[in-house]
Order: structure tokens, then C-alpha cells, then sequence
């Protein structure tokens, strides 16, 4: 006697998201926390104008460094709303549109509001 | 009439908090200090556009301790995040089978490990040897 | 009282009643079929089977050959027409439960593997690892869910039959969880309660296994068929019975007694070789082992536990490496439950009853004397088993006769009108009444639990491995003594909801019939056959007077009345069975004659 | 033959009678026991000497039919294979399976976990269907063990009791009916998976469950449910987008 189906979830579309950033995070976290968080500030093994703006603003000029900037930062955060999101449904915090203003809302502005500064940074006229 | 009257217990509402739901627990916070991590690549992209003082002054903070501190914390949540994340990894992927039988799940999860400290190291490799 | 309308009512739904539900419901799919358990489907007893479930498969086997054995296996008890269709039905079966999803164990190329299995000569054992009814109860189960025209009231306990007008035509249920009686009418009922095992202190048997079926059919007339057939495993858990399969011994496992000496060589197992060989020492028929056992015991020779005598299966010298991995359950079993490390201990062991050979008299379809009833499973008796059933003929019986039952059913329901309905539901009253009268009697009567124990002593005592004619009559006079106490028993629980204190008074009762019926028969059957064996001068088979089926009829507030039917032979005329040196001996002098 | 018990141990038991009392509480028995005797062998000896009353579902002694799931000082486990021994000097608390409704003493609501299998359709829907008579189909042993864990369970429940997510929402779908759903889903004879993902896509089915992992840390048959949820996440996932391009192959 299979029951009627039960309405579809768009879970989905966070899960892969969070799964998408989980992944990211996991393979390539560790690196970039090295990297961003000591080597380059404290110039290990890297010469100290590495972080220069010239070649920052190179960097995220180029479209390929926009679209990995890009997806680091968005993808973290949608990794990050949706482990938030279920611990705050653990927790009874807040009611569920309030968890999900917070957790996926915040994900959300993210995403657009760094592709729109990657945007305004513009892009490199020799590229 | 039936005297049947099922009693039903209140769930704790900081299950959460106890053993052995802990671990679970700070596993899903984890999840939280890469939305900082990414907080943090976000302000500089910020003070990029902002022009060359904001940078200087973003860098500046880096290098301080406090921020010193902060990535030292994110570090620890990363390779949290990291041990975790491959431990569910043959949780939520089909089973392996080779050679007629499943591949075993510690395996799965070694190999995973081993991939992250691939691309890490590279990613550090090609940092510190490109010819910047 | 609540009443329900059914077409097919089944009582029972482990492998035997799930099977039966099916073939009804495939059969006529306009029928309703109700489907009684005491318990949820998938904890009936079915599911604690390992071994397997027979099937001829490979092409140097044959039907004949799985006659052959079944019938000498039951010391040619056997109804032989009924054991012909049998072993045609069983492969049939054991490939529509592979349809229906049952994972058994493959060969690398994906067909099914067989395995051997004590008794067969030939491998023709289907296994799904070491669960076998596990998976067989669980597909059935599953599978029975896809049928809209099967109702499953579980944890509904069966308090008697409803019978009007010479047919079967329902039963009364009490619902555990509402402790409400329920009518429901039907006009076929099959019957398919499992064994009687529990009747004994030690046995393999769940708890549920107390025979409440036959005693409910034998209560209204139906005779009891072959019950002195009470089938001992020889290895089992001292204490709570739990079994150690015969891998154990299939590995070079060794039965030792108390000094040591490998004792099967005294009872014409021997000789003591060191290598495991079929049919020879540990490897010999499990009515052998476990009456060498109670010689040893008599004779002092057996170790003490703290619940009583044992012997020791020795598998130390197989080295832990090898224990571990060809016998992980066993190890497990015994360093689980008896802190015993069986790499560098012995395990103690004994005999328990584990398997009900006689049961509900039915004819070679199932049906039985009563007309709209029939019994299929470890309940009843179809004739396949006579006087010691072959592991793994008895999975193979419940689907091939649990089918038979279900068509069987459909097809009488299809061919009968609905009885009276105004007088079964005044029987169900009443027996409701009897029921509740048991609830309500107050004052400080004896406890149910007591007579219980003293009723399985009593059975362990006079109809155990060996039947001693005193032994046997003291064991039914005690019985007699504990009916009289039983009319007298007081609850310690008079409430209504989920008073197992009252189920198992009430099952008791079904216990005490079914004992009376097994200690006379076997007090009536003057001679030794299969699992029924006698030192006080009958010694050997008689087939003469005893090639014949013993049957119990009931009788109200007296001792059962035991008759004979014949046996129908149809093939194979009786010979002998022997093992060690001897049967070596019998096989060769059998192949000079052929 | 008399049982030589001369140790004895605790057991404070959850009694709850509807009968009588508004709400469960705690009864103590001191318990004699051997070194073989199982927490279910305990509770037979109260039943059998000191209280009939008491209530709780067993059968098989042998951690196979699944009945005597409860908590065991507050973990999930089969009673009749939890030892006195493991567990002294004591007290041990016994209470009836976390997040069920209790009906009487040690004894929960089983009704909904059944349905909650059925609704998964467990039962093989053949990929090419045949008649007995043509035979067997075939199955590898690699095949056989893509799905032979999920066909262990013994529907113990325990995994229930161990899962907050269930705890918190009974209508979730929870660990033990996906084993159920993935055991034919996996099976390399049966192509009913498409019918069985229409029953588990909603928030109560595969999304309810946020990787707690306790369901497969308890399970005495190492069933490893957790597994099952979570790789079905991926299915229902791929499902949800690539359900418009199925639906066109279909016509
Ligand atoms: C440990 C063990 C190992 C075994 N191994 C093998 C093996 O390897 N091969 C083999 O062929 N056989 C084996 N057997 C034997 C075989 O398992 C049984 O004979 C068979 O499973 C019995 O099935 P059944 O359907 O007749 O009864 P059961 O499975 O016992 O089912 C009985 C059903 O009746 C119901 N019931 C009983 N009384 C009532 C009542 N009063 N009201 C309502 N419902 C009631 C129960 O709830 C249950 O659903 C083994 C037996 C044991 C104990
Ligand atoms: S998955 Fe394991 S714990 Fe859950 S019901 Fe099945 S056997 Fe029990
Ligand atoms: S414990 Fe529960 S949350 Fe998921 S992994 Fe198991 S079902
Ligand atoms: S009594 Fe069967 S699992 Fe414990």
C-alpha cells in the first residue's frame, strides 16, 4: 500500500550547494587558510609584494580569478547556511523563516553582492 | 472503551548539548567558521575596491595578531571540517564495489583525506614557487 | 465486542502464514484475507532459522534422492505420497522467494549456491548466509505488503476457534494493545501457529513458540498427529537454549566429556577419527548425539553448569584464526553470552528441544479433518517429517505448504456461504468470558509461572530423549495434577492493556494440552523410532504394531485418547538407518544387493 | 540444577501503567544474576518471581526478531543481548525506546513504524519480470553485497531511538525504512527505485535527517542506515533537477 507521495522539498538546491562548498572547503580550505592567513601577511616564503594592490587588483581582474574568488566566497557561505541553518532548527532558535533569512538570506546577498563588487572591480584590458 | 493511553515523553530541547550528539554538534558549527573564513576574503575584496589606502589597511590587518589569532581558530575549524566531511563521504555516495566486494568505508575516507592534502599542498606549492 | 468480516482467516503469520496469505491473495484477489499474529510478523519464530531450506538443484541430484532421504530420515514415518509432492514443490518455491526478492547466497557466477546440510547426502541446501529465515520471513513480509486484499492485525492474540455448523468459520482475537476482544468470521480459517517447542525448559525456541494452534484445533476436535516426535538439537546454550549450529562440528569441532574422552565412539559413532567425516562421531544425526548425551549424563560423566549438565564442544585445537573465520557466530555466541573464548575453552553444551515433528492432522493439501480448516508450518502434520524431520525440510515445508494452505483456503471460501453469524458471535462471547474470568479471579491463587516450570521439568523428565514407560506415566499424572492447579492460577495483573501476564497464563493452557498429548502419545508407542526412544524393553522399532501414526484425540477434563492411523507407503519400504563403521558397513552390503 | 546466582545487581525500571498512573516513573528490583544472564533475563526473573506485571516484548533470545529494543543505562539496545555482567556492579536504568510513545511499561508504539516501511514499497518490482519456471535470475556476489547490509535489519527500531531528527519530527521517514528503500533499490534484479523516490522526497523523507550518524552507530546488525538517508540525498537531489528531462523521455 504505498501512501501518497509527500510534496517535494527544495532542499535540494541547498543541499547541492552546501555539498558543492563542503567540497571546496574541505579540498582546498586548509591551502588557502595558509596561504591568505600566513604566508602571504607574514611574507613566508612569498615576497612581501605579492599582496601588492597592483597585482590583487591583477589577480581579481582576471576572469578566472573572479570566477574562483567568486565561488570560494559564495560556495563557503552556502556550505555555512545550511550546517547554521539545521543547528539553529536544532537549537529552537528564531522561527523557520527567521533561520532562513539568516542562514540562506545571508548566503544569498553574498553570492550577488560579490559578484557584483567583482563586477565593479572590472576587468584587466590585457586579459 | 480502551483504557489504551500511549504516553509520550517531551523530547529534551538541548539534546543537542549532550553526549553523544556533541560531536555531531560541533561538527555542523564548524560549518559556520568558513562562512567567517569567506567573511574575511570578502572584506578584502571590499577594500580592493575601496583603492589602494583600504588595501594597505586590510593587509595590515592581517599581518596583525589578532588576526594571527582568528586564522589560527579557522585553521583548527578547517581541519575539523576536513576530517568530518570525508568521514560522510561514503555515507552519501553509492557503494564502491571492486573486485566483488564493497570497498570499505575507512578507505574511502583515507583516500578522500589524502585528496585534501593533495590539493592543499599543491595549492601552497604553486603559491609559494610561482614566480611572483 | 468488535466484529470483522473476512473471507480467509489465517492464524499466524510467520513463514508458513505470510506464504499462505499470498497464495490467497494471488489466488482470488477478491477475497479478504485477515492475517492473525501475536506478535508483528517479523518477530515470528521463522526469523531465527540459519541453516537453510532444501531444494534439489544441482544436476548430479535428483527428487528421488531427496525422497529418498527425507523418507529414511523420518524413519519412514512418512505419508510417502505427500513427501513426493514435497520435494517436487520445494525448488519451484525456493525460486519464486528469489522473484520476490530473497537474497540467497550465490556461487561467483550468480547462479545459487547449495550447501550440504545433516541428512541430505547431497548439497541441496539453499542459504542466504547464516540467516536464512531471516530473509525468508522478511521477503514474505514485505512482499505480503503489496496485497491491498491482505488485513494484518498484529499483536492480536488467537483466544479460541470459532466453529458452527461441523465447519470452522473464525476465531476470537484479544488485541494486546486495548486488551479488547475481537470477533472475526470467516469461511476458511488456516491455521499456521508454529511449533511447541517451549513446552521444555531448554529448547531453541522463541517465546512465542507455545503451540497455541494445536491446541486450539485439538480443543475442538481436531487429532493431534505424531506429537511424541520432539525433535533435540544437540548442541545448544545451557540455559537459555540459544543454538550452535552444526558448523561447529562441520569444522572439525569435538564433543568431549568430562575427562575429556571423545564419547561418541561409545555409541557406535565411532571410530574417533581426527578428521570430520559425514555421518561419522560429531558429524553423526542429531537424535544420536543427544542421546548419547543423556547416557553420559546418567552415567556422570557430564560437566556442571549452573543450569545443569553439559558437555563440552572442544574447537580449540582448530586454532583461533580459523575459529574466527569460518565460525564467527559461534564465537560470538559463546564469548557474548557465556564469556567463554571458544579459541581457548571448550564450550559447554547440551541438547534442547527444538522442533516439533507431529502437529494438526491435515491431509496432503493441508486440510483437516474439521471441514473450512487447514494448518500449514511447524503446526501441523502433512506427513513429510514422520518420525524426524531433516534440517532444512522444514523452510521448504512452510512455503511449499503454506501455498497449498492459501489456495487450498481461497478455493473452499470461493465454494461456501457465511455461516450464522448471530451464534458465532455468541461463542466468541462466551469464550470471551472464559477469558476474562481468568483475568478477573482474585484471591491468592498459585502463579501461572510456577506450574510452568514444573510442567517443562515434568517434560524434560519424562518425555525427553529417552522415554522411560514410569518416567513417562509420572509425567502425565503431574500433568493431570497441574490442570487441576491450572483452573485455580491468579493473575498478578488484572489490567487490560498489555497484560502479558494473562497472555502467557492463557498460552499456558494451550502449553498444558499440547503436553498431555505429546507424553501419552509417546507413553502409548511401545517401541524406539526417530526421536522417540525407549530403554524399558523397547528398544527398537517395531513395525510390525508401530509402523503406524499415532494420533491424540481430545477429551474434555480427561486424558487425551491415543489411536493409530497407517502410514501410506508408496516407494520406499522400511529399512535401517546406521552411521560410523556400521552405516559404512549397511551402504556397501545395500550397493552389493542393487 | 538450581541456579547458582549470588551476585545481585540493580535494575530501575521505567513502569508506566494507563490504568493507573497519570505518568511513568522509576521502580528498583534487585536482581540475582549469573554471569551468562542478559538484561532480558533479568527482567523474566522480576516477571516470573516479584511482579507479573511488568511488561516488555521478547522472543527469540538470540538479538534476531528485534523485539526487545530499549534503553540500557539511556543507550538503545537489544535487551537479550546486553549482559548483567557488562553492566555491574549497576544500578542499570531500563526505559522503554526513546522517542515512542510508551503503551505500557518497557512496551512502545509500533504502528507507525510499520507503516513507515510500507510506504517505502518494499518488495522487489523485477526489472524483467519472469516466470518461476524460467528460473532463478542472476546475481553476482558483488551484486548481492551492493544491498546486502540494508537487507539485515531486523527492524529493531534502536536507530529510531537513536535519532534526534526523529526525536524532534515522527514523521520523518527515518533510518531503518530507507535501509528497507535502498536494500531494493539496490538490488541489481529490481527497477522500482523511480516509484520509491517519490516517497521519500519530501522534508519528512530523506531531508529530515541531517547526518547525526547515531542510527548507524547503534544498530546491532551493522545496517549502516545513515548510509542509506544520506546516499539517497544525492538521488533525490539529481532526481529533482533532472525529473523534467525523464518525464519528456517517457512520452
Ligand atoms: C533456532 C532454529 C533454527 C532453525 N533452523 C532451521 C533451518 O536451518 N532450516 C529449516 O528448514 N528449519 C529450521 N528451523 C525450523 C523452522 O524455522 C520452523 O519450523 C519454521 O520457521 C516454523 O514456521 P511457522 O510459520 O510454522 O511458524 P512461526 O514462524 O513460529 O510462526 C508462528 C506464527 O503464529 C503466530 N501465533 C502463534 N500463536 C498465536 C496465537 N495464539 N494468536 C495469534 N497468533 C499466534 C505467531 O505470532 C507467529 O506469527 C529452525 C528452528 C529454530 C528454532
Ligand atoms: S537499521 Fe539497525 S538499528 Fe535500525 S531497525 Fe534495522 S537493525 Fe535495528
Ligand atoms: S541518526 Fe538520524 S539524522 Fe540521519 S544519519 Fe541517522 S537518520
Ligand atoms: S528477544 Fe529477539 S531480539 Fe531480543
Amino acid at each position: 500500500m504505498p501512501h501518497a507521495p509527500e510534496k517535494r522539498s527544495n532542499a535540494p538546491v541547498f543541499w547541492l550547494l552546501f555539498g558543492a562548498g563542503g567540497t571546496l572547503s574541505a579540498l582546498f580550505g586548509v591551502g588557502l587558510i595558509l596561504v591568505t592567513g600566513f604566508l602571504a601577511p607574514q611574507g613566508i616564503g612569498i615576497s612581501a609584494d605579492a599582496l601588492s594592490y597592483e597585482n590583487a587588483l591583477a589577480f581579481t581582474q582576471n576572469g578566472l580569478g573572479k570566477a574562483v574568488i567568486w565561488a570560494v566566497i559564495s560556495l563557503f557561505f552556502w556550505h555555512a547556511a545550511e550546517r547554521f541553518y539545521l543547528t539553529l532548527k536544532d537549537m529552537h532558535v528564531f522561527s523557520d523563516t527567521g533561520r532562513r533569512l539568516l542562514t540562506y538570506g545571508v548566503a544569498a546577498v553574498v553570492t550577488v553582492a560579490t559578484a557584483g563588487l567583482l563586477l565593479a572591480i572590472g576587468f584587466n584590458q590585457t586579459m | 472503551m480502551s483504557e489504551r493511553r500511549p504516553y509520550v515523553r517531551p523530547m529534551p530541547r538541548d539534546w543537542w548539548a549532550h553526549r553523544p550528539f556533541r560531536h555531531y554538534t560541533i561538527r555542523e558549527l564548524s560549518g559556520v567558521t568558513i562562512a567567517i573564513y569567506a567573511a574575511v576574503l570578502l572584506s578584502g575584496l571590499v577594500a580592493l575596491l575601496r583603492g589602494p589606502e583600504a588595501w594597505d589597511a586590510w593587509r595590515g590587518w592581517l599581518a596583525s595578531p589578532a588576526s594571527l589569532v582568528l586564522h589560527g581558530a579557522l585553521l583548527i575549524a578547517m581541519l575539523w571540517h576536513v576530517r568530518t566531511w570525508f568521514q560522510i563521504l561514503p555515507k552519501t555516495m553509492p557503494k564502491l564495489i571492486l573486485g566483488g566486494t564493497p570497498v570499505p568505508q575507512r578507505t574511502i575516507t583515507l583516500v578522500g583525506t589524502s585528496v585534501a592534502v593533495i590539493c592543499s599542498s599543491a595549492l601552497v606549492a604553486f603559491v609559494l614557487w610561482r614566480p611572483f | 465486542m468488535e466484529h470483522i468480516e473476512a473471507d480467509i482467516l489465517i492464524l499466524g503469520a510467520g513463514g508458513a502464514g505470510l506464504r499462505a496469505a499470498i497464495a490467497a491473495a494471488e489466488a482470488a484477489p477478491g477475497l479478504s484475507i485477515a492475517l492473525v499474529s501475536k506478535v508483528y510478523p517479523m518477530r515470528s519464530h521463522t526469523v531465527a532459522a540459519e541453516g537453510g531450506s532444501a531444494g534439489v538443484l544441482k544436476d548430479t541430484d535428483s527428487l528421488q534422492a531427496h525422497f529418498d532421504d527425507t523418507v529414511s530420515g523420518g524413519d519412514w514415518l512418512c505419508e510417502q505420497d505427500v513427501v513426493e509432492f514435497f520435494v517436487e514443490h520445494c525448488t519451484p518455491e525456493m525460486i519464486q522467494l528469489e522473484h520476490w526478492g530473497c537474497p540467497w547466497s550465490r556461487k561467483p557466477d550468480g547462479d545459487i549456491a547449495v550447501r550440504r546440510f545433516g541428512g541430505m547426502k547431497i548439497a541441496r541446501t539453499w542459504f542466504a548466509a547464516d540467516r536464512t529465515g531471516f530473509h525468508i520471513l522478511h521477503t514474505l513480509f514485505q512482499t505480503a505488503m503489496k496485497y491491498p486484499s491482505i488485513k494484518r492485525l498484529d499483536e492480536f492474540f488467537c483466544t479460541d476457534l470459532l466453529v458452527d455448523d461441523g465447519r470452522a468459520q473464525g476465531a476470537v482475537l484479544l488485541s494486546l494493545s486495548t486488551g479488547e476482544f475481537t470477533a472475526v468470521t470467516a469461511r476458511a480459517v488456516i491455521i499456521a501457529t508454529g511449533g511447541a517447542g517451549r513446552v521444555y525448559p531448554q529448547n531453541t525456541n522463541g517465546g512465542i513458540v507455545t503451540g497455541d494452534g494445536m491446541a486450539l484445533a485439538f480443543r475442538h476436535g481436531v487429532p493431534l498427529r505424531d506429537l511424541e516426535f520432539m525433535q533435540y538439537h544437540p548442541t545448544c546454550m545451557p540455559g537459555s537454549g540459544v543454538l550452535f549450529t552444526e558448523g561447529a562440528r562441520g569444522e572439525g569441532g569435538f564433543l568431549r566429556n568430562k575427562d575429556g574422552y571423545r564419547y561418541l565412539q561409545d555409541y557406535g559413532l565411532g571410530p574417533a577419527l581426527p578428521e570430520p567425516r559425514n555421518k561419522f562421531m560429531e558429524l553423526g544425526p542429531r537424535d544420536r548425539l543427544s542421546q548419547a548425551f543423556w547416557h553420559e549424563e546418567r552415567k556422570g560423566r557430564t560437566v556442571e553448569t549452573p543450569h545443569g549438565a553439559a558437555v563440552l564442544l572442544d574447537l580449540t585445537h582448530l586454532g583461533r584464526d580459523k575459529i574466527i573465520e569460518r565460525l564467527p557466530q559461534i564465537y560470538d555466541l559463546a564469548k557474548d553470552y557465556m564469556g567463554v573464548d571458544a579459541a581457548e575453552q571448550p564450550i559447554p553444551v547440551r541438547p534442547a528441544v527444538h522442533y516439533t515433528m507431529g502437529g494438526i492432522l491435515v491431509d496432503g493439501r493441508t486440510a483437516a479433518p474439521l471441514p473450512g480448516l487447514y494448518a500449514a508450518g511447524e503446526c501441523s502434520s502433512v506427513g513429510i517429517h514422520g518420525a524426524n524431520r531433516l534440517g532444512s525440510n522444514s523452510l521448504a515445508e512452510l512455503s511449499v505448504f503454506g501455498r497449498v494452505a492459501g489456495e487450498q483456503a481461497a478455493a473452499f471460501a470461493q465454494g461456501s456461504s457465511n455461516g450464522d453469524t448471530g451464534r458465532l458471535l455468541d461463542q466468541a462471547r462466551a469464550a470471551e468470558s472464559r477469558a476474562l474470568a481468568l483475568l478477573n479471579r482474585q484471591g491468592k491463587g498459585e502463579r501461572h509461572t510456577a506450574l510452568r516450570d514444573e510442567m517443562t521439568a515434568a517434560m524434560e523428565r519424562g518425555c525427553g530423549i529417552y522415554r522411560l514407560g514410569d518416567e513417562t506415566q509420572q509425567t502425565c499424572d503431574t500433568l493431570a495434577d497441574l490442570k487441576k492447579r491450572y483452573a485455580d492460577v491468579t493473575l498478578d495483573d488484572h489490567n487490560r492493556v498489555w497484560n502479558t501476564d494473562w497472555t502467557t497464563a492463557i498460552e499456558l493452557g494451550f502449553q498444558l494440552d499440547v503436553a498431555e498429548a505429546i507424553a501419552y502419545s509417546a507413553l502409548d508407542r511401545k517401541e524406539s523410532r526417530g526421536a522417540h526412544q525407549r530403554l524399558d524393553g523397547y528398544e527398537n522399532r517395531d513395525d510390525e504394531r508401530y509402523l503406524a501414526h499415532s494420533l491424540a484425540h481430545y477429551r474434555d477434563g480427561a486424558a487425551p485418547e491415543i489411536t493409530y492411523a497407517p502410514v501410506t507407503i508408496t516407494k520406499s519400504t522400511p529399512g535401517q538407518r546406521a552411521y560410523g563403521e556400521a552405516g559404512v558397513k549397511l551402504e556397501e552390503a545395500k550397493h552389493k544387493h542393487d | 540444577m538450581t541456579e547458582r546466582a549470588d551476585k545481585t545487581i540493580e535494575l530501575r525500571v521505567l513502569r508506566y501503567n494507563p490504568e493507573a498512573d497519570e505518568k511513568p516513573h522509576h521502580q528498583s528490583f534487585t536482581v540475582p544474576y549469573t554471569s551468562d544472564m542478559s538484561v532480558l533475563q533479568g527482567l523474566q526473573w522480576i516477571k516470573d518471581t516479584v511482579d507479573g506485571s511488568l511488561t516488555y516484548r521478547w522472543s527469540c533470545r538470540m538479538a534476531i526478531c528485534g523485539s526487545c529494543g530499549m534503553m540500557i543505562n539511556a543507550e538503545p539496545k537489544l535487551a537479550c543481548h546486553t549482559l548483567l555482567r557488562d553492566l555491574a556492579p549497576g544500578p542499570v536504568t531500563v526505559e522503554p525506546l526513546n522517542h515512542f510513545p510508551i503503551e505500557r511499561d518497557l512496551v512502545v508504539t509500533v504502528d507507525d513504524f510499520v507503516k513507515k516501511i510500507e510506504s517505502v514499497t518494499p518488495w522487489l518490482i523485477p526489472k524483467h519480470p519472469k516466470p518461476v519456471s524460467e528460473g532463478p535470475y542472476n546475481q553476482t556476489p558483488a551484486q548481492l553485497a551492493a544491498y546486502e547490509n540494508f537487507s539485515a535489519c531486523i527492524n529493531c527500531m534502536l536507530c529510531y531511538a537513536a535519532c534526534p531528527q526523529y526525536g524532534e519530527n515522527p514523521k520523518f521517514i527515518g533510518p531503518a525504512a530507507m535501509a528497507i528503500l535502498q536494500r531494493y533499490d539496490g538490488d541489481s534484479r529490481d527497477g522500482g527505485s523511480a516509484l520509491r523516490i517519490d516517497a521519500v522526497h519530501g522534508e519528512d523523507g530523506v531531508w529530515g535527517c541531517t547526518a547525526v550518524g547515531a542510527c548507524s552507530d547503534v544498530c546491532p546488525k551493522a545496517v549502516d542506515p545513515m548510509h542509506a538517508v544520506n546516499q539517497n540525498k544525492m538521488n533525490t537531489a539529481l532526481d529533482y533537477f533532472l525529473r523534467f528531462l525523464k518525464k519528456r523521455d517517457a512520452k
